[in-house]
């Protein structure tokens, strides 16, 4: 292995660029290193002014998504020696707003996340010595949408959030899921009233690459086709029961 | 309940067209399409088929077989016509070729299956 | 939450005694309750105020988004007493006597008896907590816990804690959010702690939030050393904020080191990887703990014993080993091997996931087929901000809570898993504590404005406006985490202590010096790393002082030169004020003893 | 003061390009599975003109036969033939990934989905070639 590789890193700097545009630097490749790691030696030792963002460096925090050679990944979890001999692209996130080199505005997200009701919905709460119990399956039924970390890599990946940013979104829908299937729960219908208008669900085409792309295999693609079906088995019961009991 | 949009609706169409298609479709193009016009296969002749399609069981089969995937057609190529060429602005006219296009097909169908004597 | 993007809610609340915008580029709004942090124990403080006291306006004020603080790292799980053959004296006991005795025991009773609670309270938030067949919540055994009391949720129990919370708090309509903001310091007039001036990162703006109190809930200091489990943020801004404004920090010199990290990369392997029956061997395949007064091996986890005894006595034995040279030669220094192959592939995919998710990914090594190269790294802070049961600090209007606080329950070395529910209990008790007080201030004072202004003029000069400067921002931080781990890491001694005062000070001078070359506003993170590096190095001459003045060994501060328990002299939790010249000052205050009096720590008997 | 602008960012927001579905693989899978529809509609056309043709008489229907064997639409056809096999293997395919069905409370793999929609698939095709080439 050679002991050298080449990184393009994409750089934007608002106060004086019109567009992002590209600088390259050299940086040692060592078999441990991930992506992230040849930022901060560039950070460190190179380039003071490159900004990125990262934390946990260990694939949960979910701050480290850009894109690496045209595919969105999580930096940190990435060996740059899967890309040798090289060169490695290195991009901010597409379909966001950029705020700098590979800082990305995601605070779409957040607003599209706090209208589907990500949290648990109930007309009676039993006190607090008291447990709601949840067997293992039932645990089971919404446990792989709960692993979502927000890393925002399924809406990079989305064409459909691209071209229409109004669209709810892979993670926010897999997460209103999470609550839907979770057995404490009941406030499936409120969040139906919601992600069921034409920006929510039925935007998705099922291109299904948030699902390729997330790195915590939570299926988002997966959790929007099931919630299609379940606002349609309930737009068939509404039809049936027009004033009926949902 | 109006809140909600009639996606649901047009979605179950796509659906069921989706299914249809891929179950029946390949075979019928296998056939019709290729095998026969090649004489690869004997085509069944005209009075075989027409004695087929007299059968109620065949005209409700044909008539799901037209029907269906076009509806599938119709949503599939609405979304292709947003996001393959950005003109999501046109929604209202997509909407009314595709849909419309379905509808006329169908109609046509039940017309053709229902008038056979 | 409101979004602090939303124009709507700039001036919530605020009495309208300043311009909105200065001369300057200050920006200023006012809230009842300004938390610093959006980890686990911000995020519960936030609720506790919503939930209390409604009225209240609360700012939450994060240099990360919420979701991304530390908490979200936490894998092992949370101790709360939960089965009947368990009691609160016995957490209490276990935590106290896990602490070397330097626990505060009013807390720690305290602790123990709202832990189960809180987690609980979790539960119903939508926690997904592993349950038992019949769909109980389950626990797993965790290290030096005598019984069966730690909550998880697979192993990603502080992740599932933290996003549960910060999902929860989406609710709240009198939360207010400043992500990205990076606190620079607290606002302080007539004594009292009314406000905190921060950075927005997306726009480079300083912003002074005006509030009747603070809590600061910023979490540890874990990057002040080379090799931590702890990520970038932990840079103790919040204990060097608080410091500055005047008040203590408290046993800053009780250091955690986690027995198994992976090399390089500092990861941790979680406890529960032994809790379950994970072995600890040395370059011969034996178990080694048997030779430090830790049990006799079974081939059974045994609570309390062996690779369940506490982590600094698991640590400590490490080093020892490496003295013997009875540990591994790894391309980054010595290990041990931490062999999991004997669970079994189903016991590590259903309790271990991510423990082998990481191995794979990071190490390259199956831990169902291979043995894990573990070594020791920096884990936790037990010092914090001094604070009293309820998050008050010495100072009026200031709280805190979580890692960054020292109540004290942990005492002289934390037992795992007891620091999620320390989170949750001291969270709400400040969030309570400090809404009960702002309703009873007043308006803010009129001199916090020439004080934002200030700083903002500091801030332009010491670093944006700044020119030549020499001293690259890497280099100091990595000579300070240098200095730190071979001068106070696991074992310690006068002389090498003395010797990293000395070299702090000279990083401190040096600093004056920095070089900068990123001017720009907009996420400009060089900035903010420079920002962190002086924090860290006000806090890691605070942990070198206050160590250098115990001449005694206790849990995790081991001296070579004082090896034994000083109950005469060191009874006592040392407070650091920073003095007038600028240089760390300890005092000591009596550790509060109520049921427990001290005796010797015995493990694996 | 402070000139306002320099304190609120100006984002750099990249157009989709037109050929987005162009860029990766993955993206230019997915039009070609949402294009395989156009031949489904093609053919249902057909097979509207072949029932017309079979009801209007055997004379009729010799000229629909004719036409089938040009070489334009012998081509479109086994252009269709592949479009329409592709939109059956996705579709089955996705289809196993969007449905959950749990046995003894755990979820099937995919693969269990998968493999009855094939087994349809070939019984369905299978009764059709049947009942048409049947004596
Ligand atoms: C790898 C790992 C595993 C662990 N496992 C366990 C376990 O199993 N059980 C257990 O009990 N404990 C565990 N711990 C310990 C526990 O997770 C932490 O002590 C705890 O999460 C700290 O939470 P916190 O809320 O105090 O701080 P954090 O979660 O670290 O949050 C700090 C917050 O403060 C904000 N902040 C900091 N500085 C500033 C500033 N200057 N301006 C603005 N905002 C600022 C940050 O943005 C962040 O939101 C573990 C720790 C680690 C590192
Ligand atoms: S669904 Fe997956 S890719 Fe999307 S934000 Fe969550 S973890 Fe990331
Ligand atoms: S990639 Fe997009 S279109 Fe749907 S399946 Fe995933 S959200
Ligand atoms: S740095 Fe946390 S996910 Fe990569």
């Amino acid at each position: 292995m050679a002991n050298r590789i080449t990184i393009e890193v994409a750089r934007y700097h608002p106060a004086h660029d019109e567009k992002p545009g590209f600088d390259t630097y050299e940086v040692p490749l060592r078999k441990e290193w991930v992506v992230l790691d040849a930022l901060n030696y560039i950070k460190d030792h190179l380039d003071g002014t490159l900004s990125f963002r990262w934390s946990c460096r260990m694939g949960v925090c979910g701050s480290c998504g850009m894109t690496v050679n045209g595919v969105p990944k999580l930096t940190c979890a990435t060996f740059l020696s899967d890309y040798a001999p090289g060169p490695v692209r290195v991009e901010p996130l597409k379909n966001f707003p950029v705020l700098r080199d590979l800082v990305v505005d995601t605070s779409d997200f957040l607003v599209k996340l706090g209208k589907s009701k990500p949290w648990i919905i109930r007309k009676v709460e039993k006190p607090l010595d008291e447990e709601y119990l949840q067997t293992p399956e039932e645990l089971d039924a919404y446990k792989q949408y709960s692993m979502c970390i927000n890393c925002m890599l399924c809406y990079a990946a989305c064409p459909v959030y691209g071209l229409d940013p109004l669209f709810s979104g892979p993670a926010a829908i897999a997460l209103a899921q999470r609550y839907n299937l979770d057995s404490r729960d009941q406030g499936a219908n409120q969040r139906l009233d919601i992600l069921s208008q034409h920006d929510g669900i039925w935007g998705c085409t099922f291109v299904g690459e948030c699902t390729q792309v997330c790195p915590k295999n939570v299926d988002p693609a997966g959790a929007i086709q099931q919630y299609k079906l379940t606002a349609t088995t309930e737009w068939l019961k509404a039809l049936v029961l027009p004033r009926g009991g949902t | 309940m109006n809140k909600r949009s009639n996606e649901p609706f047009l979605w179950m169409l796509f659906s069921a067209g989706g299914v249809i298609s891929a179950l029946l479709l390949p075979i019928h193009i296998l056939l019709f399409g290729l095998a026969f016009p090649l004489g690869c296969l004997d085509a069944p002749s005209q009075e075989k088929l027409i004695h087929l399609i007299k059968h109620p069981i065949t005209r409700l089969y044909l008539f799901t077989l037209c029907s269906l995937p076009l509806f599938h057609w119709a949503h599939r190529f609405r979304f292709t016509l947003y996001d393959g060429l950005q003109i999501k602005h046109l929604n209202e006219l997509i909407n009314v070729f595709c849909y419309g296009g379905a509808v006329v097909g169908t109609a046509l169908a039940a017309y053709l299956l229902w008038n056979i004597r | 939450m409101i979004f602090r993007s939303d124009p709507a809610c700039l001036d919530t609340g605020f009495s309208g005694v300043y311009h909105r915008r200065s001369a300057l580029m200050l920006d200023i709004s006012s809230h009842d309750i300004v938390l610093i942090g959006g980890g686990g124990a911000g995020l519960r403080a936030a609720i506790a105020i919503s939930e209390t006291a409604p009225n209240l306006s609360v700012a939450v004020v994060s240099k990360v988004y919420p979701m991304r603080s530390h908490t979200v790292a936490a894998e092992g799980g949370a101790a709360g007493v939960h089965l009947a053959e368990d009691s609160l004296d016995e957490h209490a006991y276990d935590t106290i006597s896990g602490g070397d005795w330097l626990c505060d025991q009013d807390a720690v009773e305290a602790f123990v008896k709202e832990a189960p609670l809180e987690l609980m309270r979790l539960e119903h938030w939508g926690c997904p907590w592993s349950r038992d067949p019949n769909g109980r919540i389950a626990v797993r055994p965790f290290g030096g816990m005598k019984k069966t009391r730690t909550w998880f949720a697979a192993d990603k129990t502080g992740f599932h804690m933290l996003h549960t919370l910060f999902q929860t708090s989406l609710k709240y309509d009198a939360v207010t959010r400043y992500d990205e903001y990076f606190a620079t310091r607290l606002l302080v007039d007539d004594g009292r702690v009314q406000g905190v001036v921060a950075l927005e990162l997306t726009t480079g703006k300083i912003q002074a939030i005006t509030a009747k109190a603070v809590i600061l809930c910023t979490g540890g200091c874990g990057r002040v050393f080379r090799f931590t489990t702890n990520a970038a943020i932990k840079t103790g801004d919040g204990m060097a904020l608080a410091y500055r404004a005047g008040a203590p920090l408290k046993d800053m010199e009780f250091v955690q080191y986690h027995p198994t990290g992976l090399p390089f990369t500092g990861i941790l392997i979680t406890e529960a990887a032994r809790a379950e029956g994970g072995h600890l061997l040395n370059k011969d395949g034996y178990r080694y703990l048997q030779d430090y007064n830790l049990g006799t091996p079974e081939p059974q986890p045994v609570l309390r014993s062996m690779e369940l005894g506490p982590r600094d006595r698991l640590s400590q034995a490490f080093v020892h080993e490496q003295e013997k040279g009875r540990t591994v030669e790894g391309p980054y220094g010595p290990v041990v091997n931490l062999d999991l192959r004997h669970l079994g592939a189903k016991t590590i995919n259903e309790k271990l996931p991510f423990v082998r998710e990481l191995c794979l990914k990071y190490e390259h090594i199956d831990p169902i087929s291979q043995m894990i190269p573990v070594r020791p790294v920096v884990h936790y802070m037990m010092g914090g901000v001094h604070t009293d049961l309820n998050g008050a600090t010495p100072m009026k209007g200031l709280y805190a809570a979580g890692e960054t606080a020292c109540v004290s329950i942990n005492g002289a070395n934390r037992l795992g898993s007891n620091s999620l529910p320390e989170l949750l209990v001291f969270g709400a008790r400040a969030g309570s504590a400090a809404a009960a007080y702002a309703a009873e201030q007043k308006p803010p004072g009129r001199h916090l404005l020439a004080q934002a202004l200030d700083e903002e003029a500091r801030l332009q000069d010491q670093f944006l406006r700044k020119t030549g400067g020499r001293e690259p921002i890497a280099d100091l931080r990595e000579e300070m985490q240098k200095i730190m781990e071979n001068c106070a890491g696991i074992y310690r001694s006068g002389d090498s202590l003395s010797g990293a005062a000395g070299k702090l000070q000279e990083l401190q001078d040096r600093f004056r010096d920095i070089r900068l070359d990123d001017r720009g506003h907009v996420f400009n993170t060089e900035l903010i790393s420079a920002l962190e590096l002086s924090c860290m190095l006000d806090v890691a001459e605070t942990i070198a002082e206050c160590a250098m003045r115990r001449t005694e060994s206790r849990g995790a501060h081991q001296r070579t030169d004082y090896p034994a328990r000083d109950d005469e002299k060191f009874l006592a939790h040392s407070l650091t004020y920073r003095g007038a010249d600028g240089r760390p000052r300890v005092e000591y205050a009596p550790v509060t003893i109520t049921r427990w009096p001290p005796a010797e720590r015995v493990y694996g008997r | 003061m402070i000139n306002p602008t320099e304190y609120v960012p100006k984002s750099y927001h990249a157009r989709v390009s037109t050929y987005w579905w162009l860029t990766r693989w993955v993206y230019l899978k997915f039009i070609l599975r949402e294009v395989s529809s156009v031949f489904v509609a093609w053919f249902v056309v057909v097979t509207l003109l072949q029932i017309r043709a079979v009801t209007s008489g055997p004379a009729d229907y010799g000229e629909f036969q004719r036409w089938l064997r040009s070489p334009l639409l012998l081509t479109l056809n086994a252009v269709s033939f592949f479009f329409v096999v592709f939109h059956a293997v996705t579709w089955f395919n996705l289809s196993a990934k969007a449905m959950v069905v749990r046995v003894g409370g755990k979820r099937l793999p995919g693969i269990a989905i998968a493999a009855p929609n094939y087994a349809a698939w070939a019984v369905a095709s299978g009764a059709v070639a049947w009942i048409l080439l049947r004596g």
